[in-house]
């Protein structure tokens, strides 16, 4: 078990290793002029810019560059940002940033799991029947129409039926909604759908049948049997959601202007921001890889079958 | 199971339980005759005497920003926070005058290059939170701010004319550069920091008497300290203790003027507090005002009608939809707009074909005559398009000399003032000329030949070296200007015609200076500059051929020298007649293509009209602002209006 | 007999009379079950037996209202303590009955139980569900159960999880979980067939003891006949969902009196004659799809009556107890029964068994198996499937690799098929040449046109979107073994006449195919290639008992007349006592005993063989009924010190031992 | 027991003697008529709905392959009269104008091609790719860890990153859109047909070509594709509502196509920002754009419900 965990570990580890240094390269062969901002470049000529490129360590051979990063990022100093929000240490952005998102993420997580369960029991329930109907005219909707579209339909019309604000105001509490709901819409649909399929698939099993045989109630076999092993296998995506937690919507919280991390990699790309995007690059790979380690984990923790062939 | 329609109901519930007041659309009360100007029945005087005023004033911004630096940030939303909180030697009044704020009284000698200022005793900075901190301003802190500009190393912003006008400036700061850059090493950086006191035309006569010794003439320098932000004060040992952190939040600056930044949310709120240290408290007629960020422009009027904003700007189309609402007589017309929009052309571009023809003026015309101005200014003020058109470089109403006349009515100017441009047979018959002269009879353009053009990262392109001329043109990706250049393409194609020009439209996303702009990466390309104080030279002197805003890198020796003989003038209107003639050649020769102003169409407001003090130049202000708890009507406004005009007549004659 | 006599004149406890079920299946209507009868009695054991889609499972479904949501009972009664089942239309009244009254036991262990929730839990549901226990009490009482059906250590093992059980114990807990509630009536739907040989006879045993302490009902449904000899009371045989035969354990087999019971008992290779081909049922049962018309079976018996084609037969009674659906027992079909049964007696006469292979003319050697060992990689962990086995094939014989799921077997025929490459170890020769490892292209050429393979499951070893014609001459293909397309079709007609399928079959899709047909099928993919030897792996396992000795004759056949020589992968020792010249014994990837057929049978000397050989069900109910099958527990070989050797102990009878246990062997044969 | 009282009287005792026996109507029952493709298609064309939309799908090909060619109105035309500009849905411009008085109704058509044109190359360069890297993937169990690493590696990258990156090489065009999808999307189809591949690998049937000495070639073409052509043409029908959700995205983060091709993403994109003043512009392409992935999502999954043989009751 623990040398299986170490390997993994390991992968994970040259997989996070391999991305960031890929881009860390292919950000190096953008052209210079991008480390200014618009303005400055313009009341600058070459010169002065040179020298603030030399002064930076910007000049520097790109595997000197990384070492020097990889130097400083093991005393927690991720640098500052160069265009986006220049000379802001990135480490205060991230600060400032996550929590807002993360916010969002984790109430938007529970609010997904919460109701993604609730409908995707409501459609077994009612299989074949109006609430499995409605499920899954809801799930058709939103993984097949553009996020976009339906996301700002919300924030235009919604917003307006209830009376809700357009944005997000940190203290108002009624702000909060929409982008949680909305953050939350995909998930909902995605653990309904899943729990929806997974359960159909375990009532055909034979230990259904055998529990119905033994003489439990329908209501009873769904709830102590079929329900318990098809959560099972959707454990494996909740870290993968966690993941989006930090990461953020790009899409939501623009059109909610929410302080997050969603836009900050778009936006530090196209300012050419290579110390931002770096960072984030490097957030984003520890984070996804993180995730899909902490869901194998976390099913063979909740999974007895998993335990077995792993702890022999 | 049942659990789950509970919860829905108590979702439900919240949601009509979070619903919040709107705004009220503005009183109806337009009973003028006249349905292009309402007036209020009632007197200005009644309008002003009748109020409440709210304490807060709600505001947007809409892109994110970085730093409260004001000697190096170039975001419009940072100079107008911070021009609340640092004040100048000097602000203008209601209607315009110059009148002091940090210095008491000035005085300049007689050609006006050296002004001393006598500076207010017993103003001390203030933190974040408004607490003192026991550093007064002083004439030093003036001194220390051209010195904190004057390090190449703090990236100020939009330096160049300051450090060309004070004495000694230009030298110190190439100085420095050169120390850095390793070319200059007969003395170390701190030697030539230390020469500063001694070389700059800056200097603190005494704790309160500044003196500005410049290089020439500058009866404008008032305005200047009004428009840049590169004569503000700084506590000097408290901006260097802080580094590199120096303004990049609240936390890390000091504030002195009326407002300090209490609270600080990075891209989401900025809130300013009134100052309860500030001199002159009184005039402080709002408590707080709170910025919150839209990302979007389209949300913002929405936000104006839900009450969220206390003003807005109205596009074009918006006007349009809210004609008929209750909300359309509070559309109140945006007044002057100081920034001129161009088309710049590449003169030394990598397009062979665009490259051949834009050395040739008939073509530069052809261009020049093929825009139906009116046709695009329609897309900002769909009702009077004609207010917006502008052919000259400077703005109108804002340059007089000392009679009184507007720079833009010198003859030569007012005859560009006076061209219709929308002329598709002439552009058509300057294009056929350019043609005739560049290429042979099969319509192969002579001396170059087909080539793929690199524009990377813009984008790569073939071109043939036959007619149909291929130009880029290179835009951001702005839904606003990606409309105006695809207006620009079709009429362009249509008066010059197809078979002559091929229009390429490219909208980049990651449009920056440093990507397109700079490196040339464009044919033509649409920006805007403005006139930055009372004076042509602002603008006129950095379009030289070796001049900063030569970004398309024509040369046109002609003009450098009608400029050099407008500096050397001996009288301000002989010097405003010959700049006047530089700018009519620049245009008149289609090297550049001034054609609209930046006006954008209409507002909306809360706040009372003529009561904060008229920036013509630089950031606007609070000081005097009353926000009432619904929309100014135009009627209203436009009562205000006549009785202003009045008053600011009578004290422009006293000044 | 003594026991069904006191059944009749007793009240049934349950009784069904013409039930009728049917099926919606893609459009089409499928009737299960064409008006069977049935009455159950207090304490007794009833088997109905009968192929894979007769019926019997789907019969005995509608006792507890388990049918699928297409299917519904469409006529008859089910009367229970004088209730109507089929009248139940809700759910709750369905619950009285289910595991309260009667509980089913499914056949395969490993899915009938949840495999996230403790076996534990899975008892206890019941017992607070049907009688609000509280949950210490029926903790208790499970515990209890749990060592009823014999688990030790209870306590503990109330905790774990199915996936810590083996097979054998899954099956228990199961049984324990059905009879929580004591249930009067049993339905053992195929309890044993998917577990192992040794197993199976314990779990029998076990229902058997808990039917007597429990005093319960117990309806066995299977396809076993050795499985009805040990422990049905009556026996029903189901043929094309109707009961064709009803009567006790030695009526049915002593005097089978329908044409199907018979022929099924007699093609039964236990009773076979080796060397001569086993009786065998042609055809295959009919389609239910379609209306059937007089006797069922008539098409498949080559001795039917003109009457079987046209008038469905009543049920003519033989005794009290014994009855059956056949126009045989007609008066007007006397004269014909009577010459029936002088042909039978006669071709019992004529059977004598045939001459063994014979060892003693130095025979070829065709393959040779040295120090094969086989590793698999599981989830990071490396394990022997195959350790150290050694054996040789002769030319001409066939050998039977026996042993149980998971032992081995079917990995060291894939070895020898060169499917399994990178993890092998030791050697193989075939005709003296080594064949693993890199070869080049010429020789695996060759190799793959001698060796063939068939395979255990005739629906997932045919390629389902190809058609026969394509199937079979896959070879041909390959090799460019024909001169032009007729020649091509030639030899596909020629090998389909030899499997004895119609070649108008040969534009056909698999799935169109029975199983039978589509094993068929694959033989004749192996044979068009002309190979000398055939590794095959459990080719009759998946298929119905009366299909089996079709193909079990098939491949004698060939043997014969294509001098194949084969190596046959099975489980099954009495098929394999009929096949085989020699039998190797395989035990968790080692060879534990190899010698002649009868030489093994007449004197195992392992203890394992001995347990296989004890296990196996054999259709006499009297022998059956006092048999007392012996346990193997692997821990009883010490190894630790003494290695174990594969030793030849008298010519041609290797066996695996250490030191001590070879002595001791030794000693054994000597005393016999 | 229970007793037939059928009188003897209507029995021939003639009957009673031996039938001949018939070898093929013995085996006759043995055959069902299941044919995996009929049963496929009709178990897919039993929901309603699934004709409707396919009857939907069929109208918008054939709309916007015969609406460029037919019609007269040119999606491209500016006017230059602000009078023009912003029009209502009308009788003459069925969807209205755009801000620059662009018949709306034509570019939906123009655009509804574009984007079918995108899409469709995207699911064959997807799938195809897909289909044969995760054959290659699957068969080869030395690529395995290699593939692994390479599928993470792509996958945890943001797709952002390398959108923009593109964005930044190359013009934006159909060709970089389409490069900027298509070199992701093939190894999350691969991934999905290797897993499919491994389980076909290690079929007995396969294992049988393989000990007739079957050619790896032979094997894919007749073993493996047959099988995994219904996953084919689900994975590129569902390609489709993919590809077009992808390029409004990419629009929403400026590095969609450039401004003047007509795309769905690009209509409703521009739609979007004067959504609150014409709702109109962005409605109803948005519509036409919701049917298009609508129906292709509905149609991929009730393929992929129809192509398994489970459901085939």
């Amino acid at each position: 078990m623990r040398k299986y965990i170490l390997s993994r570990i390991l992968r994970s580890l040259i997989t996070v290793a391999i991305v960031f240094v890929a881009v860390f390269m292919l950000l190096r062969l953008m052209p210079l002029s991008g480390y200014f901002p618009q303005e400055i470049l313009k009341e600058t000529d070459e010169a002065t810019r040179m020298t603030y490129l030399r002064n930076q360590g910007l000049l520097d051979h790109p595997l000197l560059q990384l070492w020097r990063f990889l130097q400083r990022l093991f005393q927690g100093d991720l640098g500052r940002s160069l265009t986006v929000y220049p000379k802001v240490p990135i480490s205060t952005l991230l600060k400032e940033k996550i929590p807002v998102t993360a916010a969002f993420g984790f109430a938007s997580m529970v609010t997904g799991i919460v109701l993604g369960i609730a409908l995707g029991l409501l459609m077994v329930r009612y299989k074949d029947k109006w609430g499995d109907r409605a499920g899954t005219v809801y799930i058709l909707l939103v993984r097949a129409i553009p996020s976009l579209i339906y996301l700002f339909f919300i924030q235009v019309w919604v917003s307006k039926w209830f009376h809700l604000p357009l944005v997000f105001y940190k203290n108002r509490p009624s702000s909060w909604i929409l982008p949680t709901i909305c953050l939350s819409l995909g998930s909902i649909a995605y653990y309904a759908l899943w729990l929806r399929r997974f359960m159909v698939d375990e009532e055909n099993r034979d230990y259904v049948k055998f529990a119905q045989v033994k003489g439990l109630s329908k209501k009873e076999v769904l709830r102590r049997h079929v329900f318990k092993n098809a959560v099972i296998p959707l454990t494996v995506y909740i870290p993968t959601d966690l993941l989006f937690i930090i990461s953020g919507s790009l899409i939501i919280e623009t059109l909610y202007a929410i302080p997050g991390t969603g836009g900050l990699l778009t936006s530090a790309i196209k300012a050419q921001d290579n110390n931002l995007v770096q960072v984030i690059v490097l957030m984003y790979a520890v984070l996804s890889v993180v995730g899909v380690f902490l869901g194998d984990l976390l099913v063979a923790f909740v999974d007895p079958r998993i335990k077995l062939t792993e702890g022999e | 199971m049942k659990r789950l329609p509970a919860l829905l109901l108590a979702m439900v519930m919240v949601f009509s339980l979070a619903a919040c007041q709107s705004q009220k659309p503005p009183a109806s009360n337009t009973p003028g005759n006249d349905p292009n100007k309402p007036v209020s029945e009632q007197s200005a005087d009644d309008i002003l005497s009748t109020k409440e005023y709210l304490k807060t004033y709600k505001t947007s911004f809409s892109s994110s920003y970085a730093s409260f630096n004001y000697f190096s940030t170039a975001y419009a939303t940072v100079r107008s926070i911070v021009a609340n909180c640092i004040d100048g030697l000097v602000e203008p009044d209601i209607y315009g005058v110059y009148i002091p704020s940090l210095a008491e009284k000035w005085e300049h000698n007689e050609d006006q290059t050296v002004w001393t200022f006598y500076i207010r005793k017993g103003v001390n900075w203030v933190d974040h939170t408004g607490a003192d901190t026991g550093l007064s301003v002083t004439a030093q802190d003036f001194v220390d701010g051209i010195r904190y500009i004057g390090d190449p190393l703090n990236g100020a912003y939009s330096l160049r004319v300051v450090r060309n006008l004070i004495e000694g400036l230009y030298d110190y700061y190439w100085d420095l550069d050169d120390i850095d850059c390793g070319d200059k090493t007969d003395m170390t950086r701190e030697q030539a920091l230390a020469r500063f006191n001694d070389m700059v035309g800056v200097k603190a006569l005494d704790e309160y008497t500044v003196q500005y010794t410049l290089t020439s003439s500058a009866p404008y320098f008032l305005s200047l300290i009004e428009s840049s932000m590169l004569l503000l004060p700084v506590e000097y040992d408290y901006a260097v203790a802080q580094g590199e952190d120096f303004a990049v939040d609240n936390e890390h600056m000091l504030y002195c003027g009326g407002y300090y930044i209490s609270h600080f949310e990075r891209d989401k709120a900025i809130t300013l507090s009134k100052n309860p240290l500030y001199w002159d408290l009184e005039h402080i007629t709002v408590d707080t005002v709170e910025y919150q960020m839209i990302p979007e422009g389209t949300t913002s009027l929405e936000m104006f009608k839900r009450g969220e904003v206390d003003s807005v700007s109205v596009e074009a189309e918006e006007y349009l939809t809210l004609q008929g609402t209750e909300w359309a007589n509070g559309l109140i017309p945006t007044e002057r707009s100081l920034s001129t929009n161009y088309l710049w052309l590449d003169f030394a571009g990598a397009n062979p074909e665009f490259n051949t023809f834009v050395q040739n003026e008939n073509f530069r015309k052809a261009l020049q005559y093929s825009l139906d101005r009116v046709a695009i200014a329609s897309l900002r003020d769909p009702v009077n398009p004609q207010r917006i058109l502008r052919g000259t470089i400077n703005a109108e109403d804002c340059i007089y000399d000392s009679n009184g006349m507007d720079y833009t009515d010198y003859p030569v100017l007012k005859a560009i003032k006076e061209t219709d441009y929308n002329n598709p047979k002439l552009a058509r018959q300057y294009m056929e000329t350019a043609v005739s002269e560049l290429c042979d009879e099969e319509g192969n353009i002579k001396g170059i030949s087909a080539t793929q053009v690199d524009y990377l990262p813009v984008g790569t392109f073939s071109v043939d070296a036959k007619l149909p001329v291929t130009v880029i043109y290179v835009g951001t990706d702005d839904e606003n200007e990606i409309v105006m250049a695809q207006l620009m393409k079709s009429m362009v194609e249509e008066a010059i015609g197809k078979d002559l020009i091929d229009f390429q439209i490219v909208c980049f996303s990651g449009w920056t200076y440093g990507t397109v702009a700079d490196p040339l990466n464009y044919d033509i390309y649409f920006d805007s500059l403005s006139t930055g104080y009372a004076d042509p030279s602002g603008l006129l002197t950095r379009m030289t051929t070796d001049g900063a805003e030569n970004v398309g890198c024509y040369t046109v020796p002609e003009y450098d020298e009608l400029v050099d003989r407008a500096m050397e003038a001996d009288t301000f209107e002989k010097r405003l007649a010959y700049f006047a003639e530089a700018e009519a050649y620049l245009c008149n020769g289609a090297y550049v293509i001034p054609f609209i102003s930046s006006l954008r169409g209409y507002y909306m407001t809360n706040c009372m009209p003529f009561t904060s003090p008229l920036t013509l130049y630089g950031n606007s202000k609070f000081k005097g602002t009353l926000v009432m708890d619904r929309p100014l009507t135009l009627a209203e406004y436009n009562t205000l209006d006549a009785a202003y005009e009045l008053a600011r007549a009578e004290a422009l004659k006293a000044d | 007999m003594t026991e069904t006599a006191c059944f009749h004149g007793a009240e049934p406890i349950l009784s069904a009379k013409n039930v009728e079920i049917k099926f919606n299946l893609r459009g089409k209507v499928l009737t299960a079950v064409r008006g069977a009868s049935l009455d159950l009695y207090p304490g007794e054991t009833l088997a109905i037996v009968g192929e894979s889609g007769c019926g019997k499972s789907v019969f005995t479904k509608s006792f507890i209202g388990m049918l699928d949501k297409n299917g519904s009972v469409t006529g008859g009664q089910i009367l229970y303590r004088g209730e109507d089942l089929t009248q139940y239309t809700t759910e709750a009244e369905w619950l009285r009955i289910r595991g309260k009254k009667i509980a089913m036991v499914f056949q395969d262990p490993m899915t009938s139980l949840n495999p996230v929730r403790t076996i534990g839990e899975q008892i206890t549901e019941v017992i607070t569900w049907h009688f609000g226990t509280e949950h210490e009490q029926a903790k208790r009482e499970a515990v209890n159960l749990l060592k009823r059906v014999g688990i030790t250590d209870a306590e503990s093992r109330y905790r774990q999880y199915p996936g810590e059980f083996s097979g054998g114990m899954r099956q228990r807990v199961v049984i324990a979980a059905a009879i929580a509630c004591r249930p009067e009536i049993l339905i053992c739907d195929e309890p044993t067939t998917a577990l192992d040989v040794t197993v199976q006879a314990q779990i029998l045993q076990l229902i058997r003891r808990l039917q007597k302490e429990l005093n319960m009902t117990v309806v066995y449904i299977t396809h076993d006949l050795g499985v009805v000899a040990n422990v049905a009371d009556r026996v029903s045989v189901m043929y094309a969902g109707q009961i064709i035969e009803h009567g006790t354990v030695h009526e049915i087999f002593q005097q089978p009196a329908h044409p199907y019971t018979k022929a099924l008992l007699r093609s039964l290779p236990q009773l076979g004659v080796k060397g001569h081909a086993l009786y065998s049922i042609n055809g295959t049962p009919p389609n239910l799809f379609k209306e059937i018309a007089g006797d069922a079976f008539a098409p498949r018996n080559p001795e039917a009556m003109e009457i079987d084609f046209e008038q469905e037969p009543p049920s003519f009674p033989l005794s009290e107890t014994h009855w059956a659906k056949t126009w045989l027992l007609h008066p007007y079909a006397r004269e014909y029964r009577a010459a029936l049964d002088e042909r039978d007696f006669h071709i019992h006469e004529q059977r004598q068994p045939e001459q063994a292979f014979d060892y003693s003319g130095n025979p070829e050697k065709l393959l040779q198996v040295r120090d094969l060992s086989v590793r698999f990689k599981l989830a990071g962990k490396e394990f022997s499937a195959v350790d150290h086995v050694n054996f040789d094939v002769y030319k001409g014989e066939t050998l039977s690799l026996v042993g149980e799921s998971g032992s081995g077997k079917t990995t060291i025929g894939r070895a020898i098929m060169r499917i399994y490459q990178s993890n092998v170890t030791g050697q193989i020769l075939y005709k003296g040449r080594p064949i693993t490892g890199k070869l080049d292209k010429e020789t695996v050429r060759r190799l793959r046109m001698e060796m063939q393979m068939i395979f255990q499951d005739p629906m997932a070893s045919l390629n389902e979107r190809a058609k026969v014609d394509y199937i079979i001459s896959e070879g041909l293909y390959n090799y460019h073994l024909y001169k032009n397309k007729a020649d091509r079709n030639r030899k596909v007609a020629e090998i389909m006449d030899e499997v004895g399928l119609s070649k108008d079959f040969s534009s056909r899709f698999p799935h169109e195919f029975s199983g039978g047909q589509r094993q068929r099928i694959g033989i004749a993919r192996s044979l068009v290639m002309n190979p000398d030897f055939i590794v095959a792996d459990e080719p009759i396992s998946a298929l119905d008992v009366s299909i089996r000795a079709q193909v079990i004759n098939l491949l004698n056949k060939l043997k014969r007349e294509r001098g194949l020589t084969y190596l046959f992968i099975a489980h099954d020792l009495s098929v394999v006592r009929f096949i085989s010249d020699r039998i190797a014994v395989i035990n968790k990837g080692r060879i534990v005993e190899l010698a002649a057929c009868e030489e093994l049978f007449r004197h195992p000397l392992h203890p394992y063989t001995k347990a296989l050989l004890s296990a196996v069900p054999y259709p006499d109910p009297d022998t059956e009924r006092d048999k007392n099958p012996l346990v193997y527990d692997r821990r009883m070989h010490n190894y630790d010190a003494d290695k174990p050797q594969w030793v030849e102990i008298v010519p041609g009878h290797f066996v695996l031992g250490n030191g001590e246990e070879l002595a001791l062997y030794r000693k054994e044969i000597e005393a016999s | 027991m229970e007793q037939e009282k059928r009188p003897n009287a209507l029995l021939d005792p003639l009957k009673f003697r031996a039938a001949v026996y018939d070898q093929i109507r013995s085996e006759d029952a043995g055959f069902s008529n299941y044919s995996y493709w009929r049963s496929t298609l009709r178990t897919f064309f039993k929901s309603k709905a699934v004709v409707l939309l396919v009857g939907v799908v069929i109208l918008l090909i054939l709309m916007s392959v015969f609406y460029p060619i037919f019609s007269d109105v040119d999606p491209t035309r500016i006017s230059r009269l602000p009078l023009e500009w912003n029009l209502r849905p009308s009788r003459e411009h069925w969807f209205g104008t755009d801000t620059l008085g662009r018949d709306i109704w034509a570019r939906a058509w123009y655009g509804v091609r574009n984007s079918f044109l995108l899409g469709f190359a995207i699911a064959c360069s997807d799938v195809g790719f897909g289909t044969i890297a995760g054959a290659l993937w699957g068969y080869n169990k030395k690529l395995d860890p290699f593939m692994i690493e390479l599928y993470n590696i792509m996958t945890n990258i943001p797709s952002t990153v390398y959108l923009v990156l593109l964005a930044y090489i190359m013009n934006t065009s159909y060709l970089t859109l389409f490069i900027s999808m298509a070199s992701r999307g093939w190894i999350v189809e691969a991934r999905f047909f290797r897993n499919r591949i491994l389980s076909l690998r290690d079929s007995e049937y396969n294992i049988a070509s393989k000990c007739l000495g079957t050619s790896m070639r032979r094997i894919a073409f007749r073993n493996i594709i047959p099988h995994i052509i219904s996953l084919i043409i689900m994975e590129a029908a569902l390609c489709i509502p993919y590809s077009i959700g992808a390029e409004v995205f990419m629009g929403f983060v400026g590095v969609g196509m450039p401004v003047d091709a007509i795309t769905l993403g690009n209509i409703v994109n521009q739609g979007r920002a004067s959504f609150t003043l014409h709702p109109y512009q962005m409605l109803l392409p948005s519509g036409i754009l919701c049917l298009i992935t609508v129906a292709f999502y509905v149609i991929g999954n009730k393929f992929a419900d129809a192509s398994d043989p489970r459901n085939h009751v």
